[in-house]
């Protein structure tokens, strides 16, 4: 393998690369397909949780020297609170309102975030010095970094455990049942106000493991919120609206898109591929490239 | 004279299913045509593929001659094939009145003010006129459907296509019904009737097609077509043997 | 109805020249009050789109900054005087609208939302890799030097354009909201299904709006260009351009023709003045204000006076303001 | 974490409302600009007005460029404060946070001319100078240019920006100027990457330049969005080039992302180029041991030529400002002092504050100083002055070029972090 020409270990790499991207990219997307998808809210607030989890690991493993595993999960659980008290509190009073007010509540909750983590943690960009952040395996040419890797073990993990778990424990039943119908649900006495923040909850759960992962693996700043945002609708569509596994399969495309684009293209275009595929995704494909939408019937509510 | 709306082999497929298959029939100016069948015989979908809202997989539509087959809704309403929803669909905010205006401005193309003259006298005809300034999603079941009709009729047309419009009516609102679309056929306005209610199809078809999964079993006069034994086994299922007949 | 139009457009020339006279206002409380006239255009477009038709756009600032890209490409590359370049730049953005429109209409809800917001920011990459544009590095209007330009006509002269184009918006919203054309768009509001039924071309009529709201956000983008001299993709592409766009409507009113001025005074100013005294908390001022306005008045201000201005022929009479607002927020609660 | 999109310029942070609001508010009465100007230092105090970035993606170069201003102000105060004709005015500068966001701080300006300040200390960074500048200029305001080294601000025919830092086209030329002088090993093939503002493109077209007239083999250039925090797919195809030398011309964020990035994905290289970011503090900061061999240039080094009013020879300002400041200035707080100096000095040869004399006696100013001589071509641009280059050493930037300035042999190829 060592001896490959170099063309093609260039195009390995490249794929190698795109995929273990790919998998951080579903692990950011997976928690807001989750609450598009059920809650029919389209949750602007999602990068700044993810960010905000980046921050709390960094501050939990740097500063107060806990163990970045623990650091990671206590930053999971403080997410998911906020984002069950956000839910709970703030847009469970919008959930019956015309789409675009919950559109709106998440997008101001998301500025309020952001700009409060600049006021905390000052806009430098920050990355998460760990014992292992440089070490990679080599096999051949192509080089496979150890905590890229983590990424895209931990996307699979948690992307099938959603799925799993929506199908097959007690909670997940109730809310796909919410999901599906909300009166149904209330009237089969699904406690409907708690299901939906927990579904919120989740979501933001999800955000912080990709939040952790972010701070581990690479440089992240209050501004990059934007971009986790954008990168996660634009993985919901093409993963098919409310579709774990679709954000799954999602996150790897556009990773190995923009991998690919990244090595054969001029540098500037790879930021306008993603949009490209969006919007192609939604005249062509609204549910998604892994079959039907869940909820296909949520594209036109 | 030639038939007002023609329908040749009409067929539409949801990937492997065939909801409707090969139906035919014409529709001449001042007749009613009743189109019954169990549920899920595919009668809402013929009244879709009619009136544009769904495109047929085979077939032709022509109306007063002209091929409109796959035309979307607009085009259709302003060719003279009006239609009422089996499920009221009012514009909710808009006031009764501009609900009607709707259809006068757009399908028939009146300018504002005669449009709104012309709902005026519409609604006083199906005895809504008490209710113009009301927004329409206040209006019960009963005044919805007359509210549909309205609309229907601003748009001036040639074929009205009713899909269920007396579903759900008490005895007394049908009998009115039944004495508005009779008057209506004697204007020279063509109905394609789609209705459970056979006292209804009775009084006012002259002709009516029978559907069963898609397919029309048989067709003809009201009397001799409803009392089918094939009609009446779609219907109310096989006479078990043991009861009597 | 023939009355009504008449008498509002009566009634809002009459302010606006009042306004006019507001010209010795100094500079601090004359950059508020231009900043509201901003947004009472930016409000009306977006109200025409998401008030009048129902569909939620979220790309609205695509239109803005391709209109104002457009002026000063025009004025910087082409050497137009920029008075040549803002009507050439308004008709661009309305064709850009009618480009972009009939894919993106084909989506409602959500999906719409996203669509618009992703069409937007595709808008911010494509102008920041092209060359003609400046790319990152931003494009200065020429306002002097020996090349072609034309002179920085200075506030006041902003002043008042702005306060000419809050005036065509307003007359332009004013003339839907009475005339056939808003009827159709709120028709396909209500019920498009029935609205096609009823004879209205759904998709021709929404292209239509969503250009007329482009043409009035183009224009307002291209004299921001030209106030700002030197535009960046961020500066005429950030999404939060958008979201005050909405807000002050949903805050305002939708689909009714006063609610996007209410909104905007009261919107602007409060932010503005805001800004002013709690200047260390400001970052956190207006994202508040977003979510407390769009909980507290999901159906907006407009609904609350008394008056339904042109809120629709013979609405009912309205009840209490608070028993209103009330209802509105127990209305939306789960 | 690869950053798909264009990573948002600050303006994100600011929420388009107060940039509106306030930009707007950038159309204040402006117009009525009286030919003396109102003379701010009537008073006994002489005000000086900076927009500068201290939040935002500049804010590290911004803080460092606030630092320079603070000691001038100290420095020139200590000293008995501005004489202008027969009186002694305290200076005073006020600071607006502009977020590092071009169009807040062609506002800022806007705010400072309606407060009656005529006498601005340029923001940093080329795309703020560049907004600043058309403000300035039809409010009749003086900047001083101290970080906005982009030749397009001086070709628009502006007659009131004064820079004092040697033009963009220096920046990267002098990097391969050094190698190739100075290197046992002579690299044959140079790649050159670059952020897609417009100072950073200016920067790499002359290196490219440079290096061709150098005889180097040029790869083809590869830009990146301005801001990028993940450059693999960069790193990837330049390792696919297996160029000798890479020379990356951006900003602090980029230059720390490229360096980290190419040790991860085991980028071969003789030694690694980079404009600004190595002379930053948090460079070294950030990377730690990865730093070592990174070579950059600089406008100015503490043992360059020169001494002048003030502030004395280079040493005597190093030493002046690690004692006020605690850390040794790298060349921003330098060029941000001299700046300061120069608008001083102009005001003391002209006599008055009136801003139209102050300009003329800017664009005659020629004198010697700590940060070596300082005068202006008639478009404002200090176009004669070089740069020095440093490399990191042991964690230290160390003067290794020009000849006579050097503080320690290049070490070339550069030593590869174990």
């Amino acid at each position: 393998m060592a001896g490959a020409p170099s063309a093609v270990t260039d195009l390995l790499q490249a794929l190698v690369d795109g995929l273990l991207e790919g998998g951080l990219l579903a692990l950011v997307a997976v928690g807001f397909t989750l609450v598009w998808g059920v809650l029919n809210e389209i949750n602007l607030a999602h990068g700044a949780l993810v960010v905000l989890a980046a921050y709390l690991t960094w501050e939990l493993s740097a500063s107060a020297g806990l163990n970045p595993l623990l650091a990671g999960l206590t930053a999971i659980a403080v997410v998911a609170a906020l984002g069950y008290a956000l839910q709970r509190g703030l847009l469970n009073l919008v959930a019956r309102a015309p789409v675009l007010l919950p559109l709106l509540v998440t997008f101001g909750a998301g500025l309020l975030l952001r700009d409060a983590m600049v006021a905390a943690f000052s806009s430098d960009d920050r990355t998460l010095v760990t014992a292992y952040s440089l070490s990679a395996f080599r096999v051949g040419g192509v080089y496979l970094p150890v905590l890229r890797l983590w990424s895209l073990v931990l996307a699979v993990t948690l992307t099938t455990g959603v799925a799993l778990g929506l199908r097959h424990t007690r909670h997940g039943m109730a809310i796909r049942a919410v999901g599906m119908d909300r009166d149904a649900a209330r009237l089969v006495g699904i406690p409907v106000r708690h299901v939906y923040a927990l579904t919120f909850a989740a979501g933001a759960a999800l955000a912080g493991a990709a939040g952790a992962m972010v701070a581990a693996v690479g440089t992240f700043s209050p501004v990059s919120t934007d971009v986790y945002t954008l990168e996660s609708f634009v993985i919901a569509v093409v993963g098919g609206i409310g579709n774990t596994s679709g954000a799954l399969a999602g996150g790897l495309a556009l990773g190995v898109l923009e991998a690919l684009a990244g090595q054969y293209l001029p540098g500037e275009l790879v930021s306008a591929i993603a949009f490209a595929v969006l919007l192609l995704a939604l005249v062509l494909r609204p549910q998604g490239i892994v079959g039907r939408a869940r909820y296909s019937a949520r594209v036109d509510r | 004279m030639t038939a007002v709306l023609e329908v040749e082999s009409l067929t539409r497929n949801f990937g492997g299913l065939r909801a409707v298959d090969e139906v035919t029939f014409s529709l001449r100016r001042g007749t009613v045509l009743g189109l019954i069948g169990p549920n899920g015989a595919g009668k809402s979908t013929v009244v879709n593929l009619v009136t544009g809202h769904l495109a047929p997989t085979r077939g032709r539509v022509r109306v007063g001659g002209r091929d409109v087959t796959g035309a979307p809704p607009w085009k259709l309403v302003r060719a003279g094939v009006a239609r009422t929803f089996q499920v009221v669909r009012p514009f909710e905010d808009l006031t009764v009145l501009d609900n009607v205006a709707v259809s006068a401005m757009y399908a028939a193309g009146f300018p504002a003010r005669a449009a709104r003259t012309t709902a005026r006298r519409l609604l006083e005809q199906v005895g809504l006129a008490t209710r113009a300034g009301d927004p329409a999603g206040q209006l019960g079941v009963a005044d919805s459907r007359r509210l549909e009709l309205a609309r229907a009729l601003a748009t001036h047309p040639r074929v009205l296509v009713l899909d269920e419009i007396l579903g759900g009516l008490a005895q007394r609102e049908i009998a009115a019904g039944v004495d508005l679309l009779a008057a209506l056929r004697e204007q020279g306005i063509a109905i394609l009737l789609v209705e459970h209610h056979m006292g209804a199809v009775r009084a006012l078809c002259d002709r009516v097609i029978m559907l069963e999964r898609g397919r029309p079993l048989t067709s003809g006069p009201p009397a001799e077509v409803l009392s089918d034994r094939r009609v009446v086994r779609a219907y109310l299922g096989a006479r078990h043997p043991g009861t009597a007949p | 109805m023939e009355k009504t139009g008449r008498r509002w457009l009566a009634g809002s020339a009459a302010t606006i020249a009042l306004a006019a006279g507001g010209a010795a206002l100094p500079s601090q409380p004359l950059g508020t009050a231009t900043s509201v006239l901003l947004f009472v255009t930016l409000a009306q477009s977006w109200n025409i789109i998401g008030g009048f038709a129902g569909y939620p756009s979220f790309g609205q600032v695509a239109f803005f900054g391709v209109g104002g890209y457009c002026a000063a490409v025009l004025t910087a590359q082409v050497g137009f005087s920029f008075w040549a370049a803002l009507p050439a730049s308004a008709a661009f953005a309305a064709a850009f609208a009618a480009v972009v429109g009939p894919p993106l209409l084909r989506l409602r809800g959500n999906a719409f939302s996203i669509a618009t917001l992703g069409m937007a920011a595709g808008t911010r990459e494509l102008v920041a890799i092209l060359g003609v544009t400046g790319g990152g590095a931003g494009l200065t209007v020429p306002t002097f030097g020996p090349g072609p330009h034309t002179a920085y006509p200075g506030a006041l002269a902003f002043y008042w354009a702005y306060l000419a184009l809050a005036a065509v918006s307003l007359a332009v919203v004013a003339w839907l909201s009475a005339s056939r054309f808003g009827l159709a768009l709120r028709a396909i509001r209500a019920d498009e299904t029935a609205a096609e039924s009823a004879g209205v071309a759904t998709t021709r009529t929404k292209v239509a709006a969503l250009a007329l709201s482009a043409l009035l956000a183009g224009t307002a983008g291209a004299l921001f260009a030209f106030q700002q001299v030197v535009v960046f993709p961020d500066s005429m592409f950030d999404i939060t351009t958008t979201t005050l766009m909405v807000v002050i409507v949903v805050v305002g009113g939708r689909g009714t023709v006063a609610g996007p001025v209410v909104g905007a005074v009261v919107f602007e100013t409060l932010v503005t003045e805001l800004h002013l005294f709690a200047s260390r908390l400001d970052p956190l001022i207006l994202p508040a204000l977003i979510v407390v306005g769009v909980v507290l008045l999901p159906d907006g201000v407009a609904h609350l006076l008394p008056v339904p201005p042109g809120a629709g022929r013979g609405g009912t009479p309205r009840a209490r303001p608070r028993a209103v607002l009330l209802d509105a927020v127990r209305r939306y609660r789960l | 974490m690869h950053t798909t999109f264009r990573r948002r310029r600050p303006t994100q942070i600011l929420p388009a409302q107060l940039a509106l609001a306030g930009l707007l508010a950038a159309g204040g009465i402006g117009g009525c600009t009286s030919a003396g100007g109102s003379d701010a230092g009537r008073g006994t105090v002489l005000r000086f007005g900076s927009a500068v970035s201290l939040t935002g993606e500049m804010a590290g170069e911004g803080k460092l460029t606030q630092d320079g201003y603070k000691y001038c102000q100290d420095v020139v105060n200590a000293h008995g404060g501005v004489t202008v004709g027969s009186r002694h005015l305290t200076l005073s500068i006020s600071y607006h946070d502009d977020e590092s966001s071009p169009t807040t701080s062609a506002r800022i300006v806007q705010q400072f001319n309606d407060e009656g300040i005529k006498f601005i200390l340029g923001p940093y960074g080329s795309a703020a100078t560049e907004a600043v500048a058309p403000v300035a200029q039809r409010n009749g305001q003086i900047v001083a240019d101290s970080a906005g080294a982009d030749n397009t601000i001086f070709e628009h025919g502006y007659t009131q920006v004064f820079g004092v830092e040697s033009p963009a086209s220096n920046y990267a030329a002098s990097i391969i100027d050094a190698i190739v002088y100075n290197a046992h090993r002579v690299p044959r093939s140079v790649a050159f990457v670059s952020a897609d503002d417009s100072f950073s493109q200016e920067v790499a077209r002359f290196g490219v330049e440079e290096a061709r007239s150098q005889g180097l083999h040029v790869f083809p250039l590869i830009t990146f969005p301005a801001g990028s925090t993940d450059l693999s797919s960069v790193v990837t195809r330049v390792r696919a080039e297996h160029p000798d030398l890479l020379i990356e011309s951006g900003h602090l964020v980029e230059g720390i992302a490229l360096v980290s990035q190419a040790a991860q994905l085991g980028l071969r290289v003789d030694g690694i180029g980079e404009t600004v970011a190595p002379t930053d503090p948090g460079f070294v900061g950030s990377l730690g041991r990865l730093a070592d061999g990174v070579i950059s240039s600089t406008q100015w080094v503490d043992n360059w030529p020169g001494k002048g009013p003030y502030f004395g020879t280079a040493a005597d300002y190093a030493e002046g400002f690690r004692a006020a400041f605690g850390f040794t200035p790298a060349y921003h707080p330098a060029e941000a002092s001299a700046a300061c100096l120069a608008l001083v000095l102009a005001i003391e040869h002209a006599g008055t504050t009136d801003p139209r004399r102050v300009t003329a006696a800017l664009s005659q100013l020629d004198v010697d100083s700590f940060y070596g001589r300082i005068h202006f071509a008639p478009n404002g641009q200090d176009a004669t002055r070089t740069m020095a280059v440093v490399q990191i050493q042991h964690g230290k930037p160390v003067t290794v070029w020009p000849h006579g300035l050097e503080q320690a042999p290049l070490e070339w190829p550069a030593p590869r972090a174990p």
